[in-house]
């Protein structure tokens, strides 16, 4: 006999290619699990900004929901509205973005932000050892702050100097413009972090364009599959990406799923650590059929 | 002979009120036909609907016998009748040279030839006898000036009917002159002229025939042999109208209230100095242009100034219209639609805007009180509204005047600057202005009337002072006052030679 | 047929206005009955009161507004400054540090204070410095955002006395016989808004100001002084939006009130005060606010639209909304 | 003894036009001279041309909203509209397949024809809805954003032909005689604008518009037309943007133009064109595109501000430059 379960999803609303990327998952998803489970309704909504997911979590509630698989824009913000709907007795799973109280979760499918700035980090003091690196930022938020923090702290005694930083919104052509006027003020750049691979293929453009040699290399992040191929490839210029895969909304959602429909309950925490992909294992990520 | 254009049975309403009712006209080729009313008789907007701007409700029209209807005032002008609106109707942000061939531009080569439509302005304006720069941009011009233009776009068009609304209203003597000189060539050349004016001396110049509007109705269409501006205004009013200005009352007082020495407006007004006494109704002459109006905008601080105003015995400056206002001065602008007037708003909050402070019990306004107020605007000014809901900009011409006033008054002022008072404002209206003028003298306030008719600062005031190229050019005593002495003052020529040079005949 | 004439010529007319007036509310009620279609659940109590809760913030901030835009003026800067103000609030509340009254009580007028501070600096420089409203609350919407990621370093500013946050809470989640408090306090702001707007000098001079500004001046009323009022009236209003904002989620971040400026110039502008001044409808724009909250619930209540398109959709329907409200009152 | 008549000052008159005209050049020279001394790379040649050409895409649409602003209307749907033509031609580009001039031609045709659209659709919804215009774009900026995130599918729309890129590359990052590309195509956009608002019935009747659109309307003006009109030519010079910005980085994202309608309103407003109509300034509006990437270039070569405060600093410049540009004619 059929078993009706409602899940809500809510995610923030595709603005730039990671949440696009994010938005494309969750759809495709839901659509897969409804197929795979009869009698499960899968809702998926985004929002804008903080205030709107948490009226979007109040919609969602008014819907009956079973569980709740939420992509927190903002820690801080969104703690109080998920614990408003964990307090009607709903199942939550929180991906990427925890909750300040990490009581209120019943399933965790954890993105990695403080180590994606760690292993580019680590990967610039390792290769790079010595020399002069410009950053470029993505929108002012707390997982941008956690990154760049935590990149700053991994580079930390080694002869690696970060000269300039500027946010560049996770958008290419802020990044384009961003690093055309690095390159004006700076005669000499040993490597750049863009953060993000939208906003490293802006620098890549700049780059060219000003036919500059001392760049050594470039190191975006999140995995966007052009870059991947680049590493692949053995692109001299992006010899490394970091993961951080829009696609943990659909493990997330798995999960959540299977929580109701197989014997097992599924609780706790799933950590999808940040990968830092090299030439080596670039093949393991790369899904040319993804929209990211 | 066959009329040109001929309204039957015309009535039009807006909503539920009636405003002209089955009026008929018939406008012969080569004749000047004015009409005349009382403000609000229906005037404007009978040529409202003669020239296309508006639909009648009832009635129609026939141009050289055929039955037409005009789609809009583009579609009546393409039959040759054109209207001078009495309010200005010109976009400000345009040169004279653009709004004159606004939506008829000349072209060459597909873009506009401003040259050839610079030279054409610069000739339209020359027969108009002004010489007004057509590179200049129409919200820089004076009042007078943007009616000039006004007119030179209507004559631009071939026309078979010309309609003119209240053109000399804003105009002085000379330049009235130089439009009739205007009209008598229309007529010669056989086009139909609709003239509309206050001025019933004008009316006796230039008319052929004349047709008396009273309250939407038609009262009367005469030939002009015979007719005298009294019975003119007799037929309008519905009374006998023989004494135009009241006594003027005696100067009360030696009592100097106001003295102004030395006042500089930059670019206007340049050493300007008089004296105002308690209970004296003192004119302002001058030409358009002579900067009697910033004279006395920066006299009460809505324009920068400096020099010395000595109020009682103290020195003050004003640092804008509210301070003068505190101080009793009061001054209403010629310029009521841009100035005067929200033509967006109702009665009721025009009237209030200026004394809100005595309409207000504790902090809010008493909107009771603001009624009241209304209701006896309306009988005090004879304002004359079919509905006390309209919105100003609803209101007749002549009656914005008169709201202009009550609004101001309420302010219980105790020196009255009134700029041009009685600019469209009808001859029954005219004397009751005056007496209101003159009462207020008598009370013991002091009047400046800037006015740029001649005979009403001859019949109204005590003195007169004629300012000439932004400074005061000498004062004509109560004992002297004649058209010839503010002319030659104003002009620094005689008569003849000033209307000369204003003909740009120099 | 005549008797008629003078007579009915009030009514008519005051029907005329009052269409004007009611068109929102139509728009309004229109996609109320959509939503009612669309999903049944919609026309709950519960889903009902929470959308007008939530519209709560951009109704205050929009009350503001309609000063503002009804004389003539515009204000760009209103989401930043809801977050400079949430900003320092909390920062004040952190560093007084109880879980009492009194510190919350301080801390309001802080938040009151600084948003008050703000709309005058807007005012300030706009009068005096005679540049368009546009250019000028652009430049301060730049300035009143980067100091909140400033004051946050790139991150977040929390409440940190979980006490006091729930002392607060109350003041977003708590109600008055069963009517939330932001409803209370968005009805009061509507109310006071409209007895300002409508009834005293102060209120009538802003329009005379927004319909002509040189009536105005010719009329005695002092610009300077009313234009400036209107932009404190507006940082007031923020800061009121922001009291009640903060409890909800206890804390500003950098994206804080992103883009509330262009919701309650809709809002306003919806409710039919026009953006070129001399008109000013308070009940207009409540009503306005709470009809941009109505899409966005209409949106994720109904399920046949992709996410994608979900901004599409609130498009449409707010330009619908609109056409529903001129064919309302086409008659004028 | 003429003058006593007529006291114009005709030679006074035309020395303050002058100054309004040449006001926003001479806030760009204060900054530029501001930014040769925090940084004396700015003055190289190499980073000037770098900020001029960056500029382009925003000049080109800023000339668009001249007409608009300057009729009275206003586009707010620009960026979105911007980002969507982008989608379209790359997707275009890519089912074409090819990678030769002619399969470039088409692609071009098929940005302007999109862009244009976009435009008539906006001019049409206003002209015959009688909406306000900043209700109606503001809708179909959500609509045309909603659609450009469905055709990517979340993703980005990326040229797939590289050969085709590098075919068209040259468009950016060309040049002529050593000027690029991008500030040719601006320089000549804006040339015809110049020509089109000051040189033909058709500009004119667009200041008449928007200086009194009664005024207009009694003077034969086809006021529906010219209106609709200056929102396809909005539309066009979203598409000329567009044929500039595609080589750049070959891509079309979520992202693209997000906030280039406030950019391009800012340039208006900074050229000198009034927001409430009847003025137009179409070289003012191309100095003021390049004011706003200059202010955004010296904040990246600058040493002492905190990339936390950088929108501070760039608000207050902006703010101080409208009022280097008030002291330049104070006189008025
Ligand atoms: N749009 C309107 N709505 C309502 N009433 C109007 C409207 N326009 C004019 N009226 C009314 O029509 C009447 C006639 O006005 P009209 O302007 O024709 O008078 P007029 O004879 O030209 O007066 P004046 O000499 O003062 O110019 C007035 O009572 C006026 O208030
Ligand atoms: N906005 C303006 N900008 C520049 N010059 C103006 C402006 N308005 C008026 N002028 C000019 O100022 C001078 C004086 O104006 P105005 O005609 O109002 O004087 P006046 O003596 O009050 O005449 P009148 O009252 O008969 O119109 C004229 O040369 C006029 O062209
Ligand atoms: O939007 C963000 C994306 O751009 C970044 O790369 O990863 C984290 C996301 O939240
Ligand atoms: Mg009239
Ligand atoms: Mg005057």
């Amino acid at each position: 006999q059929q078993k009706n379960v409602t899940i809500g999803v809510s995610i923030p609303a595709a603005t730039h290619g990671w949440t696009g990327g994010a938005v494309y998952h969750a759809q495709e998803t839901a659509k897969e699990l409804e197929k795979m489970y009869p009698g499960l309704k899968v809702i998926v909504k985004t929002s804008p900004d903080g205030a709107s997911q948490a009226n979007a979590l109040d919609d969602l509630t008014a819907q009956k929901i079973d569980a709740l698989v939420v992509l927190p824009f903002n820690s801080d913000e969104l703690t109080n509205p998920v614990r408003e709907v964990k307090k009607k007795g709903t199942l939550i799973t929180v991906i990427d973005r925890g909750l300040k109280d990490p009581t209120i979760q019943d399933i965790y499918v954890a993105g990695d932000n403080p180590g994606f700035g760690r292993i580019a980090g680590k990967y610039f003091a390792d290769t790079l050892k010595q020399g002069n690196i410009v950053v470029l930022r993505g929108i002012p938020t707390v997982l941008d702050e956690e990154r760049v923090s935590n990149f700053e702290k991994a580079i930390e005694g080694s002869g690696v100097k970060v000269i300039d930083k500027q946010y560049a919104n996770w958008n290419r052509d802020d990044a384009f413009k961003v690093m055309q006027d690095f390159l004006s003020k700076h005669q000499k750049i040993d490597a750049v972090w863009a953060a993000d691979d939208d906003m490293a293929l802006g620098v890549l453009e700049a780059i060219r364009q000003a036919k500059r040699e001392d760049i050594k290399f470039v190191v975006g992040g999140a995995g966007m599959k052009e870059m991947v191929k680049r590493v692949m490839d053995g692109d001299k210029m992006i010899p490394v990406n970091v993961t951080y895969p829009p696609a943990l909304v659909a493990t997330a959602m798995h999960v959540t799923a299977a929580n109701f429909y197989t014997k097992a309950p599924m609780r706790g925490t799933f950590v999808l650590n940040a990968q830092l992909i090299t030439k080596d294992n670039a093949k393991d990520h790369y899904f040319p059929n993804s929209p990211f | 002979m066959d009329s040109v254009l001929r309204a039957e049975n015309i009535s039009k309403s807006f909503g539920p009120i009636e405003v002209l009712s089955g009026i008929s006209l018939d406008l012969k080729p080569g004749e000047v036909h004015a009409v005349i009313g009382e403000n609000g008789a229906g005037k404007s907007t009978l040529m409202r609907i003669l020239s296309g701007h508006l639909p009648p409700t009832k009635g129609s029209l026939h141009l050289n016998g055929q039955p037409i209807t005009f789609s809009g005032p583009v579609d009546a002008e393409a039959h040759g009748i054109v209207l001078v609106h009495q309010e200005i109707l010109l976009a400000p942000d345009l040169t004279v040279a653009q709004n004159l061939f606004l939506g008829r531009e000349i072209r060459r080569f597909g873009f506009v030839d401003d040259k050839a439509m610079r030279e054409r302005t610069r000739a339209i304006l020359h027969e108009l006898g002004t010489n007004i720069d057509p590179d200049r941009e129409v919200s820089r011009l004076s009042i007078a000036d943007r009616q000039l233009v006004q007119i030179a776009r209507a004559l631009l068009v071939p026309h078979k009917v010309v309609a003119f609304d209240e053109p000399t209203a804003v105009l002085t003597p000379i330049e009235a002159e130089s439009l009739f000189e205007i009209i008598r060539k229309l007529r010669s050349q056989g086009v139909a002229v609709l003239y509309i004016s206050h001025r019933l001396n004008e009316v006796k110049a230039v008319a052929d025939r004349v047709t008396v509007l009273r309250d939407g109705r038609h009262i009367a269409t005469r030939g002009i042999e015979g007719l005298e501006p009294l019975e003119m205004a007799r037929l309008m009013v519905g009374r006998d109208m023989s004494k135009l200005y009241p006594e003027k009352p005696e100067t009360a007082s030696d009592q100097i209230v106001l003295t102004v020495r030395d006042i500089a407006v930059p670019g206007y007004v340049e050493n300007a100095s008089f004296t105002l006494r308690r209970g004296e109704i003192l004119g302002f002459g001058g030409l358009i242009g002579a900067g009697r109006t910033e004279l006395f905008e920066g006299i009460v601080g809505l324009r920068s100034s400096h020099g010395t105003i000595t109020l009682d015995d103290r020195n003050v400056h004003f640092g804008d219209a509210r301070e003068a206002m505190a101080a009793g001065i009061v001054y209403l602008s010629e310029d009521r639609k841009g100035k005067g007037l929200l033509l967006q708003q109702n009665l009721r909050i025009n009237l209030s805007l200026a004394a809100l402070d005595r309409f207000s019990r504790g902090s809010f306004i008493d909107g009771s009180a603001e009624e009241k107020a209304l209701d006896r605007a309306i009988k005090d000014f004879d304002i004359r509204t079919r509905s006390r809901d309209l919105l100003a900009g609803q209101l007749s011409g002549g009656n914005q005047q008169k709201l202009l006033l009550a609004k101001m008054m309420l302010l219980e002022p105790r020196i009255v600057i009134i700029d041009e008072p009685t600019r469209g404002v009808d001859i029954g209206t005219k004397e009751q202005i005056y007496r209101f003028i003159a009462s207020l003298a008598a009370e013991g306030k002091a009047v400046v009337v800037i006015s740029s008719e001649m005979q009403e600062l001859i019949g109204l005031c005590h003195r007169v002072v004629v300012m000439r190229n932004g400074r005061v050019a000498g004062e004509v005593a109560q004992a002297d006052l004649s058209e010839d002495s503010i002319v030659y003052l104003a002009t620094g020529v005689h008569e003849e030679r000033a209307a000369e040079i204003a003909a740009g005949h120099a | 047929m005549t008797e008629t004439v003078l007579r009915s010529s009030p009514e008519k007319r005051r029907f005329n206005i009052d269409m004007r007036a009611l068109s929102p509310f139509i728009a309004l009620i229109v996609l109320m009955i959509a939503g009612a279609l669309i999903n049944p659940d919609f026309l709950t109590a519960s889903n009902l009161l929470n959308v007008v809760t939530r519209s709560a913030f951009i109704a205050i901030i929009a009350v503001g507004a309609t000063f503002v835009i009804s004389s003539g003026g515009l204000d760009l800067s209103v989401g930043s400054m809801a977050a400079l103000t949430a900003g320092l609030m909390i920062l004040t509340l952190n560093s007084l540090g109880n879980a009492d009254m009194s510190t919350l009580a301080l801390g309001m007028l802080a938040a009151i204070a600084v948003s008050a501070a703000c709309g005058l600096a807007n005012g300030l420089i706009i009068t005096f410095g005679r540049i368009e409203p546009f250019i000028v609350t652009l430049g301060t919407m730049g300035i009143y955002r980067s100091l909140v990621i400033w004051l946050a370093a790139g991150g977040t500013i929390t409440m940190r006395n979980s006490d006091l946050r729930e002392l607060y809470r109350p003041v977003y989640f708590g109600d008055i016989y069963g009517v939330p408090v932001p409803i209370i306090a968005f009805l009061v702001v509507a109310a006071i808004g409209a007895l300002i707007l409508y009834r005293t000098s102060f209120g009538r001079h802003v329009i005379a100001l927004g319909s002509n500004e040189d009536v105005a001046r010719y009329s005695g009323v002092p610009i300077w002084r009313v234009r400036t009022l209107t932009y404190i009236i507006q940082g007031i209003c923020v800061g009121i939006a922001v009291l009640v904002y903060v409890p909800r989620l206890g804390s500003a971040t950098p994206t804080t009130g992103l883009l509330w400026e262009l919701q309650a110039i809709t809002a306003v502008v919806i409710g039919g005060t026009a953006l070129k001044g001399g008109v000013g409808r308070i009940w207009g724009t409540v009503v306005g606010a709470v009809i941009l909250e109505v899409v966005a619930n209409i949106m994720v209540l109904s399920n046949f639209v992709s996410e994608f398109l979900v901004g599409a959709v609130q498009g449409a329907i707010i330009i619908i909304a609109m056409l529903v409200q001129r064919s309302v009152h086409r008659g004028r």
